[in-house]
């Protein structure tokens, strides 16, 4: 049942995600609207700007649609003389409709706007009134244009087919350590100490605190903290060591009562879970640091674990945690934080290493051939850096407009739309 | 050898091992007599700074100037002394101030800023004629798009409910382009960088900006091509206040908040970096013994 | 079915909201910021457990008479008392119908009052707890606790004016040895490339994760059993 | 033991006479705030129940601050104001128009699954809300970092080596561009997990420690002054608002 429910949702996945190029091609047939030509209308006498001129009056890309994108090339006496423009009026007509009405003003120096009020299905046209106070000359109208929502964001492919190329090594992994197939990995300090930890606990009779960070379940942390919470309650329900987790959201209450109670089950040791393990403080940042702070000092706990999202807190925690003795494993990926933490804490997993612990304290092929598949995606970062350097290198050294045309096209690749 | 030796070790280690509620003590100190005894520590004003102080020193008398609260209580110590600072200048350059807000919590230091600065230092200066208040409203980065092409969209009345058609300084404002200089203080989001993304640059308008230490070194790439000048942490202010006094002789001689803010930051840094350099040295004094023990033993 | 019925909704809702990043047409545009908006409505749902919880393990402890019980009253009292201005608009001089949080309600003059100095000085306890763990921390130990104490020790030199005055000799071509310039190239250089490093890292690792619990691998959250 | 006692009950008598002393001399605003302010400081020293007084109030009063908060701005108009607008209307008038949207019975549906929590017999049914918002979490943070972290992060690590300025050759930017294209691949490496940091690709792991704790040290400093000027501000509020002894 379990091997087989992997390999459905895995097929199942693959299917959905092969939907969306199809939809693209799909998409792609759709043909241009041309502007159409028509004589240049003038209104006021005196002092007029010449008008701008439409150059591009299209559905907006990769939108839900509801949207037109207008652009236009600059009146010649845009910031400059007498006739110097204030502002372009853009003025909107839909088929049926016998006026024209004005749907927004842009600045003076802009050539692009976004309608964004139509309705999908309607012909739009336009035209542009080049406004200097109170006088303005009209551009031509527009043909008419209807918008449409895409069923690909083409702005994203690259996006799009990075991931593909990702998620795929990481499910390929998957399933190759499932086979059987014999793994390496590197020891993490932190994640070695844990046993040793819990056992110090145990030893000393105090219980261990456990922060899951101050982050709702809506960040990926703070599931991180959880699963490696997984594990390390599982481990505590084998000692029958006490475990304190104060927390700040109510879902991470409820999620975290659920994971414990399931690893004291998986334990064998059901009767020995309470629900008080876990109890809500609030949600307000200082006011949680303030409650875990007298929490600290007063159980004098042997073991704290800092595993999800942190900000300030962070190094309150941590030096208090200190004052009273305890050993300290702290996890996050907040890159302003994490230095606190390894400076005041005695192990830290660092940024991937937080996502990579569940991984590692469960054991599983499969799970750690994730791992596997993870440094394919380190590969392709490096691979391509170090490609791409070489190249601009190449091109300034050079000074070979083709090579630097060549980097920029790959470049333009790995951008974020 | 003997027993002094030991008891002198002993020190070594439990100086290692100090009470950390000693060094909460030197840092508390550290902070407060400067404060107390109003120190202040002159900055010299570099490019980023001199050249923020100079372009609303050259702002022509009547020059619109937009000034936005994007700040809360909590970095309000670092951000004001920044606020007053420039408020400061704006008022002897005679320029009109139009203050808003991005965050709510920055409508009540507005309030506090015209209490506390502009109506004892300049009692001439006239509500509705040289500055006005328009409050904070919802939007973020969405507000400054739209002000950008319709300010009075937004603000149709000020902070106390004026309809601001009827306040005259407010009558040829159409959009942001009708401004000479905003000026964002703030360190968060949105805040500097929205200005600059959403106003600045799309509508050519200058931009300058007071931010938080932490927040500067994500600012610095904007200067000087998006940014005119920016002012970071307590030591950017200290350097406005700086060029603030050289510009005007009235200040000299006064003790300005940035400037206390710079000594007690200063003050505190040096004790920190003492305490640093001390544990460090007991750390070498100890392990130099403890190699020259061991190799004792072993003979 | 306690355990399936899970996974598939896992499976099936992190798919589509993956697909929904790349497909802006109806159903799945903004699907994302949909489900962000469900989330938060979930969590207020949740409030009812969490704030349960809190006033269930106050009572108990009053009525143990447990270790620090009176404290527990001023929890519960504090409590009562925000929520009977905030929930019931208690104190709202625009009634039920005032906004919960307007200037002059009961419940924004308790934030003020209470919160506002509260969460300054809890974040002020910060000073200090950077000067003690900076004495702790920063021995040079080892070569890389030593490279930690040296780059932090830079940057706090550069940051006050002993670095200008102990290095302001350096002119000319030798500027970038002064430490205020030192320390900004090391903010601006190294510690930028380890950032994005860690970044990177990061990224891959949320990725890694999803897909483990999209595909039910990871299944700690719901526990190891076969029910 | 009778002697700490004793102590103990002076000093309460002086904060009651001083906090009374101070609200007729400065206020009941500033007053309050400088209270709470010591009594979250006097932690410093040690645990003592002032402290443990303004954690508790905070506890409680914070939490309460928050559900409200949910309710009136999160359950109100987006949920309730959606589902059905005329139910809250005598409450919020301005949301009575509003269409109905049925599909936010989706989240009303798994808020009160979640809540099924409270039954013994039936509280696994809370997991499939749980389900649904674990996967929601990891579906949209794939993309989200995938585009902002991984691919970003790479654009931004991509310049020449070898860089020109007006007067030639670059030296210190040549050096400085080398070492950022160096740390972030030894970064890369030192998180390698599946091959052993031996030889050069161990040498590479050194060297990416190296650049992460420069980056630790250095992020470190450079947040002492934010973390001091916090400080200011209080001291300055005590020493200044409340006591008037600075000018």
């Amino acid at each position: 049942m379990k091997i087989c429910f992997n390999k459905v949702a895995a097929l199942g996945m693959v299917l959905l995600l092969l939907a969306v190029p199809y939809s693209w091609l799909a998409a792609q047939a759709e043909p241009d609207t041309l502007i159409q030509d028509t004589t240049v209308t003038i209104t006021g006498q005196e002092h007029l700007p010449r008008p701008a001129q439409f150059t591009f009056v299209h559905d907006s890309e990769g939108d839900a649609g509801g949207s037109i994108t207008l652009k236009w090339t600059l009146s010649p006496d845009d910031g400059a003389g007498e006739n110097n423009v204030t502002s372009y009026n853009i003025f909107r007509k839909a088929s049926g409709e016998s006026e024209f009405e004005k749907i927004g003003t842009v600045a003076s120096g802009l050539t692009e706007y976004e309608d964004a009020t139509t309705t999908d299905g309607v012909a739009y046209s336009y035209y542009i009134l080049t406004s200097s106070d109170s006088v303005g000359s009209k551009s031509d109208i527009s043909a008419g244009v209807v918008s449409s929502a895409q069923w690909f964001n083409s702005k994203d492919l690259d996006t799009f087919i990075i991931g593909i190329i990702i998620c795929f090594s990481v499910i390929f992994f998957i399933f190759w350590a499932q086979k059987g197939k014999k793994l390496y990995l590197r020891k993490i300090a932190g994640l070695e100490a844990v046993d040793e930890a819990i056992g110090r606990a145990t030893e000393m009779g105090r219980p261990i605190l456990y922060i899951p960070g101050i982050l709702d379940m809506d960040d990926v942390q703070t599931v991180a903290g959880i699963t490696i919470l997984g594990r390390v309650a599982k481990t505590i329900a084998e000692y029958d060591t006490k475990i304190n987790m104060p927390v700040s959201r109510s879902i991470v209450l409820t999620t975290a009562r659920e994971t414990i109670r399931q690893a004291y089950v998986a334990a064998g040791r059901p009767d020995a879970y309470s629900d008080d393990m876990v109890h809500y403080l609030t949600d307000e940042q200082f006011g949680y640091v303030a409650a875990v702070d007298g929490i600290m000092v007063r159980e004098k706990p042997a073991t704290c674990f800092y595993i999800g999202a942190f900000f300030a807190e962070s190094l309150i925690f941590a030096e208090t945690g200190h004052s009273i003795g305890a050993i300290q494993i702290a996890g996050t990926a907040m890159p302003a934080q994490l230095p606190f933490f390894v400076a005041a804490c005695d192990y830290t997993l660092i940024g991937e290493e937080l996502f990579a612990a569940s991984a590692y304290l469960s054991g599983e092929p499969k799970q750690l051939g994730s791992l596997k598949g993870q440094d394919v995606g380190k590969i392709i970062a490096m691979v391509v850096i170090v490609l791409l350097c070489a190249l601009f290198t190449v091109a300034s050294l050079t000074e070979s407009e083709a090579v630097l045309s060549l980097a920029n096209t790959i470049r333009g690749w790995f951008s974020a739309s | 050898m003997g027993n002094g030796h030991t008891e002198h070790k002993t020190l070594v280690e439990r100086l290692q091992f100090i009470d950390r509620r000693i060094i909460f003590v030197f840092i508390g100190l550290a902070v407060v007599i400067p404060l107390l005894f109003g120190a202040v520590l002159k900055e010299e004003t570099t490019p980023i700074v001199q050249t923020f102080f100079d372009t609303i020193e050259g702002l022509p008398e009547g020059s619109r100037v937009l000034l936005s609260f994007d700040y809360g209580p909590t970095t309000a110590p670092e951000i004001q002394p920044m606020v007053d600072a420039i408020v400061r200048q704006c008022a002897h350059r005679k320029s009109k101030m139009y203050m808003m807000a991005l965050w709510a919590t920055g409508d009540n230091l507005t309030g506090e800023t015209i209490e506390k600065v502009l109506k004892p230092e300049f009692p001439d200066y006239k509500y509705g004629t040289d500055y006005i208040n328009l409050g904070y409203q919802t939007g973020n980065q969405g507000l400054i798009r739209v002000l950008l092409v319709d300010f009075k969209m937004m603000y149709a009345v000020d902070a106390s409910g004026t309809d601001v058609d009827s306040i005259p300084m407010m009558k040829n404002i159409r959009n942001l382009k009708n401004f000479d200089l905003i000026v964002s203080f703030g360190g968060g989001s949105p805040g500097i960088k929205e200005w600059v993304l959403y106003a600045g640059d799309p509508g050519k308008i200058p931009v300058g900006g007071g931010c938080t230490a932490v927040s500067a070194p994500l600012l610095y790439p904007y200067y000087p091509n998006q940014l005119i000048g920016l002012l970071g942490g307590a030591k950017g202010a200290a350097e406005y206040e700086n060029a603030l006094i050289n510009a005007y002789p009235e200040y000299k001689g006064r003790k300005m908040a940035g400037m206390k803010l710079m000594m007690s930051q200063a003050v505190s840094h040096v004790v920190i970096m003492f305490f640093i350099l001390f544990g460090n040295i007991l750390y070498f004094i100890q392990r130099s013994r403890d190699k020259s023990r061991s190799m004792e033993a072993g003979r | 079915m306690r355990r399936t019925v899970p996974l598939v909704i896992t499976l099936i809702v992190g798919t589509v909201l993956i697909v929904a990043e790349f497909v802006p047409h109806k159903p799945f545009g903004n699907l994302g910021d949909k489900f962000s908006m469900y989330f938060d409505i979930i969590a207020v749902f949740a409030f009812i457990l969490g704030g349960g919880n809190l006033v269930r393990v106050h009572i108990t402890k009053i009525s143990r008479k447990k270790a620090d019980w009176p404290f527990s009253a001023v929890t519960l009292a504090g409590f009562a008392l925000v929520l009977a201005a905030g929930l019931f608009k208690i104190g709202n001089p625009g009634g039920i119908r005032g906004d919960v949080a307007v200037v002059g309600s009961l419940f924004n003059d308790l934030y003020i009052f209470i919160f506002t100095p509260l969460q300054a000085s809890m974040f002020a306890l910060l000073a200090f707890y950077v000067g003690s763990a900076s004495y702790r921390a920063f021995r040079a130990k080892t070569v890389e606790a030593t490279i930690l104490l040296v780059a932090a020790f830079v940057i706090l030199l550069g940051r006050t004016p002993f670095g200008l005055w102990l290095t302001g000799g350096f002119t000319g071509s030798w500027e970038f040895l002064q430490v205020p310039n030192l320390a900004n190239w090391i903010m601006d250089v190294p510690n930028l490339a380890g950032q994005r490093a860690i970044m990177i890292g990061i990224a891959l690792g949320v990725i890694s994760m999803s897909l483990r619990i999209i595909l039910g691998v990871e299944r700690t959250y719901l526990g190891q059993d076969n029910d | 033991m009778n002697a700490g006692k004793l102590l103990s009950y002076i000093i309460l008598a002086i904060v009651v006479i001083a906090f009374v002393v101070s609200i007729a001399l400065k206020g009941f605003l500033v007053t309050v705030g400088a209270f709470l302010t010591l009594f979250i400081f006097s932690f410093l020293y040690k645990d003592n129940p002032y402290y443990k007084f303004a954690e508790h109030l905070f506890v409680g009063a914070s939490a309460a601050y928050w559900m409200s908060m949910g309710f009136w701005k999160t359950m109100v108009p987006n949920l309730f104001g959606k589902l059905y607008p005329p139910m809250v209307a005598w409450a919020v008038p301005a949301l009575k128009n509003n269409p109905a949207q049925p599909l936010m019975l989706i989240p009303l549906v798994l808020g009160i699954l979640l809540l099924m929590r409270l039954s013994s017999k039936a509280g696994w049914i809370s997991r499939w809300a749980l389900a649904f918002i674990v996967g929601t979490t990891a579906g949209l943070n794939l993309v989200r970092y995938l585009r902002s972290d991984f691919i970003q992060q790479i654009n931004n690590t991509v310049f020449s080596l070898y860089v020109t300025n007006a007067s030639g050759f670059d030296l210190g930017a040549t050096i400085s561009n080398v070492i950022i294209f160096g740390g972030v691949i030894c970064g890369l490496i030192y998180f390698f997990f599946s091959k052993e940091h031996k030889g050069a690709f161990g040498a590479g792991a050194r060297t990416g420690i190296i650049v992460l704790m420069i980056t630790f040290g250095a992020s470190f400093g450079y947040t002492v002054m934010a973390r001091i000027s916090l400080l200011v501000g209080r001291m300055q509020f005590l020493f200044g608002d409340w006591l008037g002894m600075i000018r």
